[in-house]
């Protein structure tokens, strides 16, 4: 009787059944939606990015833990959930290699050189993004090269060249210059802009961003399929709702201010919500918990800074979307606000 | 001290920028190339062994107390003298190093030297140190040049060295891949340092 | 000439950070950054000396160094300059401002050595700037600087208690962080300040 | 009734009380022998005054009180001192106790078991009988209660809480006692009212106790300063600053005690014992234990105070069932798990909960700064970078994030689901930095 | 007192004795340096009017700078051409072109002068393919009248063709031109 062995360990000694693998999986498998969705819309060739992504950085995290001396973990689906995120903000006419090499860069230095998971600063997805962005902008970002959706395209805009870019470039590269320089515009093509610019407030047109019929990186294409996804993580409470109601919220208030064609107050709200990946940005990638804000403050300044960091690029800054530099910018504020935002202690003066 | 040993230990064992991390400015903002490098890492090396020359010479005459100042003119000296030769004789090289050949003055690589071993040794030595210590300086200038120049450009001293499918990594002619480059380099010689002291 | 001062004011701290793209101010940078509140001070003293020596190279220059033709003697003038003002300040904090020599005056000896400072002295007259465009410039800088220098010792506090891999530990990691900080800030390139 | 009240934090682990919340209180068969650890409350040392070989009877004197914060020690079983030695303590660590062989008799010490009237007796000699009884704090901290009944004159009391809420899971020992013993539970706290002289006083239970909630209602109807305050169930709600900050919105002070807000909070169990002892002149030697788990016989029994964990449980279940993987004295949120069965019940005990093999354990990944833990701590604290501060050693940090103030609930450690050790790691960090402070004060 | 005077007279003697050195070596390198920048600009001038030897710089009255270009030894005669620094605002620098047209006003070249747009877009102004001789951004100025120097789609003789992906770039150098165009248009009479 005496020889029983009791197990002695400190309290508590019941623990949630939640554990870093099932949020991982469950963060997975909301991506399932906009993964069928992109190679619905862009074919195997986006299914190749996705897989490619997913084995590099899979691989990278493996050989990177062999290497560290520490027990290979690619178990927790944390670098499943960032090959796909990499590849979601890809353009589906992106070369393999840029698929592999984001997710190496991705895992090797964004992740694994600051100790592996939770011990990153920046979202590894969004750091290889702009490392790519960097490398081989023409790949990246070339206006005219994003493919369209077979759903449907641009084209109704009757302005051949900017049929397959993305909204935002359209209308940063080409309805903005030319309102602002109408000197240097035939007068069929400066109404054929204007025409252009009032389709883009219909709602035909946001259902058609909404659904997914507009080109962009093969993630971002439907904010319907990405919804399905967020709502599940929503419901399981994975993630935050305050980030991506801070964030979604600040660019839609601050785009109907300050991105108007024609002066304040005027700013297309549904345009710049439902594209640029503000959506995938906000509820899959600002929500990373690891590179966000722990206390509730936080995470709400963190939002509505991205959202202020992501219209400033969009409006005034070299970039159309400005989402992924966004939340990278408050990645690498985050570790202040939380210094910064410790709640106050119960009793504390 | 031997004199090999003075001129050696500037060229490993204090290698300034991987030993003793000093001098970063210049190391990250004027490496995109493998010559501008080179160029920095020379023009640095001039200064470093005329400033100590100059230092070693009078350092009985110049009084303790204003002894930094003292310092700071003789090294400002030399820099204009480069930042002059430069202009006149390698005005492209001058044109892309920019300010930063002015901004050798406060390199803390070279004042340091003056500190602490020219204002304290005799010509011969101070001048192998500053030799020892600029040849240091600029390999792993060129080092870092020359990684960059071959990922970001695909060249190597402006000649193309990779096969043309090859797509340069520009983030590394970039500011941020000079970070990256240097903190990789960085680690890749601790590494070989604790292999050579585990042997 | 507001719209050019802010211009140049955001160019400093977001678009061109002097640390962050233009490689100035690396030592202190790497040096100071190991918390918040060092962070703070050393910015603090650095905007101050910044804007100063601004206000100080740029009469001596335009009205001395160019009206005599001697500007050759420019790098030798001006690091005479900041460093005696350097000096200077700090006597002057000691004797003026107490508190304030309290929290800045460890962090001002570093500054003479810091390229920021002659860098950004030197850059207001390279870029043919006016006396209160060098004096924006110098307190912008000087700001981008505290900016970067913060944000750093922010990651840094974190990073210590992270399992980076041991031969990254210290400099390589913090190098590291800054080129990812870099690229964070490649999301200010391109911006139109009118 | 109130508005159910809460506090912000906390967590909600499953209850698991449907195997005891019906059970009756039973009362054991006497031991044959019990352990009284010398030491069962929190403040002075006691004094032994029994030697080897002497004769007690229920109700004896062991060991006299140290002090003005310190109550003594009674025999809890009539028979010979068999010894006075060294002996396990559910903690794990070997202490000073008594052993005393029973006789078999339950014979009770003179002046044991008489009837008093509360009402009559001046409220001096009311805080004295409590002292005597041995009454400590029976929610876990076991703090000698006469002391909480004895306010500064410069601390006014206006609030009694009495604490029903027992957050813990599993336990529903309390919550027998309120149903069982209401009225008894009722007196005691107007004899409570009557030593403090508050006006208003309010009985805490949680939401998931209707029917304690029911029986308290009906029978305070007419009580007039005296009511029953309904409770969210949420883990620890019956954390005093957690009940404190519900029922009145007030904070206690970082570092203070309820008193310093004006509350004073006496949990069910020791009400009746203040009753028992003050009516009938019983000093504190039984307590209701909820034994559940992996039971065959769960229930809540009334247990003599030194009975070893073996005894009890050979007695409720027969025979000890060998997958037996873990025993938790307590709840299993704070509770301890005891290094063997031959340990003593203690005055504090308030529930045994058995666990079979293999024990459920956290699988230990790395922080992913979930926030968790951040929104589960019902003091505000950040436990996740708290306790990687603690990890490192670093106490200049642990001090800056606030680290005694941790009341060690455990709720970090439930919810994370990285299965870090929380808790663990910053109670480590909070007595680090208490014995950094005791060192400097012992230098000045 | 004194040692703070005897201190100060060494600094400044040090100090003397370094301005003495440095001016020594200013006279010295004062004309090569002169040469140095002058050759820069004339190599950039002749790219952008190949037809002509010597520039003779003339400034407007409200101080635009230009070059009329000779094709002789003597700045004499009609010139063949004129020359003028256009200054555009780029991605994130200011591009400084030099700008050369013939009497027409057609354009005879331009050359880019001093950038620092985004390695990889903005800097492709100054791109030359490989097997190519000059940078084909550039090159495609050569002949466009002020009419032409527009971006078009497609380029061809009626327009310029935009980098891709860099068009803030193309169109600030293609804008400073045709605004220099225009200037040289009110100046030469």
């Amino acid at each position: 009787m005496a020889d029983i062995k009791l197990k002695v360990s400190s309290s508590p000694h019941i623990y949630t059944t939640e554990s870093v693998p099932r949020i991982m999986i469950a963060v997975a498998l909301s991506l399932v939606p906009a993964t069928i969705g992109a190679v619905y819309f862009f074919g195997l060739r986006a299914a190749m990015l996705i897989v490619l992504a997913v084995a590099s950085a899979v691989g990278t995290e493996a050989l990177c833990q062999k290497i560290r001396g520490v027990p290979v973990r690619i178990s927790d689906f944390s670098a499943v959930v960032t090959g796909v995120l990499l590849a979601f903000n890809l353009p589906a006419n992106a070369p393999w290699w840029m698929a592999v090499l984001g997710g190496a860069f991705a895992i090797a230095v964004v992740k694994e050189l600051f100790g592996g998971l939770g011990f990153n600063i920046w979202n590894p997805a969004l750091a290889a993004r702009a490392f790519l962005l960097a490398s081989w902008p023409t790949s990246m970002i070339s206006s005219g090269d994003f493919p369209a959706p077979r759903a449907g395209t641009l084209s109704g805009l009757n302005l051949e060249s900017i049929s397959q870019a993305t909204p935002l470039q359209f209308v940063k590269n080409v309805i903005a210059p030319l309102l602002q320089n109408p000197s240097e515009a035939a007068p069929a093509q400066l109404e054929a802009t204007r025409t252009a610019l009032e389709r883009m407030q219909g709602l035909d047109y946001t259902l058609s961003l909404f659904w997914g019929k507009v080109g962009g990186v093969i993630g971002e294409t439907s904010v319907a399929l990405l919804l399905i996804g967020a709502l599940y993580l929503l419901v399981k409470g994975y993630i935050d709702w305050r980030v991506p109601a801070g964030y979604v919220g600040t660019v839609a208030l601050l785009a109907w201010v300050f991105a108007g064609p024609e002066g304040y107050f005027t700013g297309n709200v549904m345009l710049h919500v439902c594209s640029g990946g503000l959506i995938l940005g906000a509820f899959f990638m600002a929500t990373d918990m690891v590179t966000s804000p722990v206390t509730r403050k936080g995470k709400w300044i963190f939002a509505v800074g991205c959202g202020v960091l992501t219209l400033l690029i969009r409006v005034k800054g070299g970039y159309p979307e400005g989402v992924s530099y966004a939340i990278l910018l408050m990645n690498t504020v985050t570790p202040l606000i939380d210094s910064y935002t410790k709640p106050k202690i119960y009793g504390g003066s | 001290m031997s004199a090999w040993k003075v001129f050696a230990r500037g060229l490993w064992d204090e290698v300034p920028l991987f030993r003793l991390v000093l001098g970063l400015c210049p190391a990250l903002a004027v490496t995109t190339s493998l010559v501008n490098g080179m160029g920095m890492g020379l023009a640095t090396t001039f200064v470093l062994l005329g400033s100590n020359l100059v230092v070693s010479i009078f350092r009985k005459v110049i009084p303790g107390k204003i002894r930094i100042p003292a310092f700071i003119v003789i090294i400002a000296s030399f820099v204009t003298v480069v930042d002059l030769l430069m202009h006149g004789y390698t005005p492209d090289l001058h044109k892309a190093l920019g300010i930063f050949i002015p901004l050798i003055v406060v390199n803390c690589i070279i004042l340091g030297r003056s500190e602490a071993f020219a204002s304290k040794n005799g010509v011969g030595y101070s001048l192998l140190d500053a030799a020892g210590m600029g040849l240091g300086f600029t390999m792993a200038l060129m080092i870092l040049g020359g990684v960059r120049e071959i990922l970001g450009s695909g060249s190597l001293a402006g000649l193309p060295v990779t096969p043309e499918s090859f797509r340069p990594v520009l983030l590394f002619i970039l500011p941020p891949g000079g970070f990256i480059a240097y903190g990789l380099l960085l680690a890749a010689f601790n590494k070989l340092e604790r292999n050579r002291s585990a042997d | 000439m507001f719209d050019s001062l802010f211009t140049i004011a955001i160019a400093a701290v977001f678009i061109n950070n002097f640390v962050l793209s233009r490689f100035l101010g690396l030592c202190p940078f790497m040096g100071v950054s190991r918390n918040i509140s060092s962070a703070i001070g050393m910015g603090m003293a650095v905007i101050f000396v910044m804007t100063i020596a601004s206000l100080v190279t740029w009469p001596l220059y335009h009205l001395v160094l160019h009206t005599y033709d001697i500007t050759y003697l420019r790098t030798i003038v001006f690091i005479l300059v900041i460093a005696s003002l350097v000096q200077f300040v700090e006597m002057a904090l000691e004797k003026t401002a107490p508190a304030l020599y309290q929290a800045l005056g460890i962090f001002l000896p570093l500054i003479t050595t810091n390229c920021a400072i002659l860098g950004v002295a030197m850059l207001n007259i390279d870029d043919e700037l006016s006396l209160i465009e060098s004096l924006t410039q110098g307190f912008a800088a000087g700001v981008g600087f505290t900016l970067a220098l913060v944000l750093m010792a922010g990651i840094r506090e974190r990073l210590e208690l992270a399992r980076v891999p041991k031969i990254f530990e210290g400099v390589p990691i913090a190098l590291i962080c800054a080129g990812l900080m870099s690229i964070a800030f490649l999301g200010f390139a391109g911006f139109a300040v009118e | 009734m109130l508005k159910q009240a809460t506090f912000p934090g906390g967590v909600h682990p499953p209850d698991s009380k449907e195997a005891t919340r019906d059970k009756k209180i039973e009362r054991l068969a006497l031991p044959a022998r019990v352990i009284l650890p010398l030491q069962q409350h929190i403040g002075a040392p006691v004094k032994c005054v029994v030697a080897k070989g002497d004769e007690v009877k229920v109700g004896d004197v062991l060991a006299s009180a140290g002090g003005f914060i310190s109550v003594p020690l009674h025999a809890t079983l009539s028979g010979k001192v068999k010894a006075v030695g060294s002996y396990m303590h559910p903690a794990g660590v070997a202490t000073e106790a008594v052993v005393i062989e029973g006789d078999g008799e339950d014979a009770w010490a003179a002046g044991a078991a008489a009837e008093r009237d509360w009402r009559q007796i001046d409220i001096d000699q009311l805080r004295k009988m409590i002292q005597d009884a041995g009454i400590v704090g029976l929610g876990g901290a076991a703090f000698p209660t006469h002391v909480k009944l004895s306010p500064p004159a410069d601390k006014k009391i206006d609030t009694l809480l009495i604490n029903g809420a027992e957050c813990e899971p599993f336990l529903n020992a309390d919550y027998r006692q309120m149903l069982e013993r209401t009225e008894d539970l009722i007196e005691g706290i107007k004899l409570v009212v009557r030593i403090l002289g508050c006006e208003r006083t309010l009985v805490a239970v949680e939401d998931n106790k209707p029917e304690a909630l029911a029986a308290l209602d009906s029978l305070l109807a007419g009580e007039h300063g005296i009511e029953a305050a309904p409770l969210k169930t949420k883990y620890p709600q019956g954390g005093e600053k957690q009940l404190v900050e519900a029922l009145t919105g007030r904070q206690v002070p970082s570092g203070g005690l309820p008193m310093d807000v004006g509350c004073v909070i006496q949990n069910v169990s020791t009400v009746l014992s203040i009753y028992d002892a003050v009516t009938k002149g019983r000093p504190l030697i039984d307590k209701v234990v909820t034994i559940t788990g992996a039971v065959r016989n769960p229930g809540n029994y009334l247990v003599r105070v030194g009975t070893s964990v073996l005894d009890v449980l050979t007695q409720v279940e027969g025979e000890i069932p060998e997958n037996l993987g873990k025993v938790i004295m307590g709840g299993p949120m704070m509770g301890l798990a005891l290094p063997g069965l031959d340990v003593p019940v203690l005055k504090g005990t308030n529930g045994l909960v058995l666990i079979e093999r293999p024990v459920p354990t956290a699988v230990h990944d790395t922080c992913i700064r979930c926030g968790g833990c951040v929104d589960s701590c019902p003091v505000r604290l950040v436990p996740c970078e708290l306790a990687l501060y603690a990890e490192h050693e670093r106490w200049d940090k642990c001090r800056e994030y606030h680290v005694k103030d941790c009341i060690e609930c455990g709720s970090c450690s439930y919810t994370c689901p990285a299965g870090r050790n929380l808790v663990q790691l910053i109670r480590y960090g909070k007595y680090s930095v208490i014995n950094e402070d005791r060192q400097k004060k012992d230098k000045k | 007192m004194r040692d703070i005077i005897e201190l100060v007279g060494a600094l400044v003697l040090i100090t003397v004795i370094a301005a003495v050195v440095l001016s020594n070596v200013y006279l010295l390198t004062r004309d090569k340096i002169a040469e140095v920048e002058h050759q820069r600009e004339l190599n950039a001038m002749k790219t952008a009017l190949p037809a002509a030897t010597v520039f003779e710089q003339d400034t407007t009255g409200d101080g635009f700078v230009y070059y009329r270009g000779f094709a002789g030894e003597e700045k004499s005669g009609e010139p063949v051409g004129y020359v003028a620094l256009a200054l555009g605002k780029g991605y994130s620098s200011t591009i400084r072109t030099m700008v050369g047209v013939d009497p027409a006003l057609a354009i005879t070249g331009i050359k880019v002068a001093s950038q620092q747009e985004t390695p990889g877009l903005g800097t492709r102004i100054e791109q030359v393919r490989r097997g190519e001789e000059e940078p084909w951004f550039q090159s495609q100025f050569r002949g466009k009248t002020e009419k032409t120097v527009k971006l078009l789609r497609g380029g061809g003789p009626d327009g310029i063709e935009a980098i891709t992906g860099a068009t803030i770039s193309s169109r600030a150098v293609t804008k400073s031109v045709r605004e220099t165009v225009q200037r040289l248009d009110q100046v030469i009479d």
